[in-house]
């Protein structure tokens, strides 16, 4: 559907193949889930349904590997609130980047 | 008739709103961002608008993916900022501008658009940081606000064409609107930037300064390019800018620029503001 | 390509769907109504598609006051049939066809519609019952289903040249969707009706008998009424009719009406079906 | 809006008064409400934020009455697969006239 490289938005197989990490990692906006999900990952992981892949990207915090199984950002952002991660290295992660080589390349900063 | 004040074009980074949260306005970080927003605010003030239409994008926080809306207005009495994962923000609820909501979907559907009209929702950062940015932390809000939410998360997103017509109908919802409301309009969204993909990272400082430079006269090569283009040019999320054409089409074809403000990197985002009045 | 092999109207009253699970089917109330459907059932059977686009609304069942969309469509794999506050009926569940709704999805977007694009949606009656009409009780269903649904709960509702104009497109998507699939198309909802207000018990026999024999080929006529003239003809409810205007748009110019049923009442509705082939 | 005689679809004013009794009435599609509502239905209207108006309606199956406070009947019909009530009882109570006139005269029946 396009060239641009690795832009997920294009990606419906993905979006597909990632609805139950995506839809486990929306619930985390409600408090008690956010508890839930802190007490027992595992048992909260797979209360959702995630497959052995998904949890493990998950719970390893993996960003890259929770985008590539279909992860959407806006959803895998909820996670990254529960023991804060800037932005930045979510973004190095996506890139595959030092996280300092990726705010001096791509952010222009340093 | 209400009228248009004047519109709006501005980014709504989520890392803003944090920002002030943590009182960091005023780090070398951030202090150059906020700074170019203090004329826009100063304007905002003066103008005294009563009502606020606020073009956004949910960020995955009051739509999932199980139902995405192409469109979505708001109609209620009233928006509480919704908790994105981080709990509460400390930040006023927001009144609706209800009548004049219903009004526009009534124009809406009239005109061949198909809305989704929701009556109870809360709001992200898509529509808090404009507000915070333009009219900083009030006990109230001075203004009512009329939600509009477009689909900027999952493809297909509506074409730049789309967006344009919608502001179309807006303009003569509020043209036709019964009432001496003053009405600004605010396009949020981009500039530049893409989280996700090996991409990610992504920013492009020349098309934003055109983006910002062009917006006000050059609307038409904005309004003809594909989606595919903005996600080529300012990156997958930086396509939030479609947002801004449909305040840009609520203006009369001539308008005058009279601020404009440009700062990059915030977090990972190109990000600034243009205020438009109509000539 | 995908081919459309014809276009069915029918309506899809609640009650149709309790009379067979009390099996009052062979009652004299029922039995007149049941039995005008079985030449159309018969051309099911025989026509064998792979695929049903139901066109119907939603009775407050999948969807609440809160968020009411114009338009939605379906890309789900499953689809369940919704308790509608009696417990969930004896009914299969419906799988979908997905990517014929994903493509359709794009091609509304591109041209111009603005659907809300629903992954995990419970369908009820709208739809339960014109596929248990043409297609029985089977085990499982013989075809997948592409929903769309079309708000006829809450002004503003979609104008019928909107309707039409989206049976454009769908023909369209039909047509140029990748593949051999069969496709029928089934316009649903009506007769005239109307279930509140002291105008309700409005049937008008007549106003039916009309559209029965005139929406093969006096279309223009009905596609050029008002959202008003629907409601003051066939009843606030038997606006639904706007809905089978998608079917006739996605079929030809010219078409031949192989079968027609009328029977009133059903329940509080007028009640029929009509299956129309392109010429 | 119109000129055709109590026709609630374009009753907005009516429908927005009505959004808490609708509320109520379409949560009663999930069978755990039933059940409460059946246990004890002025408890369940008052968590529901129903006014005494609303509340004496939907106890007394005042269908007019229901209709008349905004009530929708596409949600207001949950209330009546409660204690199943036939729609042409509804519809006859909405019209106001009696259940065999309303078949006769409406319906064309009898
Ligand atoms: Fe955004
Ligand atoms: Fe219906």
């Amino acid at each position: 559907m396009s060239t641009i490289p690795e832009t997920p938005l294009y990606d419906r197989a993905g979006s597909i193949r990632g609805y139950r990490m995506n839809k486990m990692a929306m619930s985390l906006g409600i408090p008690a889930n956010r508890e839930a999900f802190k007490a027992d990952e595992a048992a909260f992981l797979d209360s959702h349904g995630l497959s052995e892949a998904e949890k493990t990207a998950v719970m390893t915090r993996d960003w890259h590997e929770m985008v590539a199984l279909g992860g959407n950002l806006f959803f895998i952002l909820k996670i990254s609130a529960i023991d804060p991660t800037p932005m930045t290295r979510i973004g190095a992660a996506q890139a595959g980047m030092d996280h300092d080589l990726f705010l001096q390349q791509r952010l222009g900063k340093l | 008739m209400a009228k248009i004040i004047g519109g709006v074009g501005t980014s709504h980074v989520p890392s803003i709103g944090a920002a002030l949260d943590k009182g960091l306005a005023d780090t070398p970080d951030w202090k150059p961002f906020f700074d170019g927003y203090i004329p826009g605010k100063q304007w905002m003030a003066d103008m005294k608008p009563d009502i606020a239409v606020v073009i956004f994008n949910d960020h995955g926080n009051s739509f999932f993916l199980d139902r995405v809306p192409t469109f979505a207005v708001g109609v209620a009495e009233t928006y509480h900022p919704v908790d994105e994962g981080w709990g509460p923000r400390n930040v006023p609820d927001f009144k609706g501008a209800q009548d004049l909501s219903w009004h526009f979907v009534d124009q809406l559907v009239e005109r061949h658009f198909d809305p989704l009209v929701c009556r109870e929702i809360d709001v992200d950062h898509g529509l808090q940081v404009p507000m915070e940015l333009f009219f900083g932390h009030p006990e109230a809000w001075p203004v009512k606000v009329l939600p509009i939410w477009v689909n900027t998360i999952q493809f297909p997103i509506p074409t730049p064409q789309r967006c344009w017509d919608m502001g179309k109908v807006l303009r003569d919802a509020i043209e036709s609107f019964p009432g001496d409301e003053r009405v600004v309009i605010m396009g949020t969204g981009g500039l530049s930037h893409q989280l996700q993909g090996s991409r990610a990272g992504f920013i492009n400082r020349t098309a934003d300064e055109a983006w910002l430079n062009g917006i006000a006269d050059n609307y038409d090569h904005y309004r003809n390019m594909t989606r595919e283009e903005y996600v080529e040019e300012f990156g997958s999320e930086g396509a939030e800018l479609i947002m801004w054409l449909v305040m840009r089409a609520a203006m009369n074809d001539k308008v005058t620029l009279k601020h404009r403000h440009y700062h990059a990197p915030a977090s990972m985002t190109g990000a600034g503001m243009v205020v438009l009045e109509n000539a």
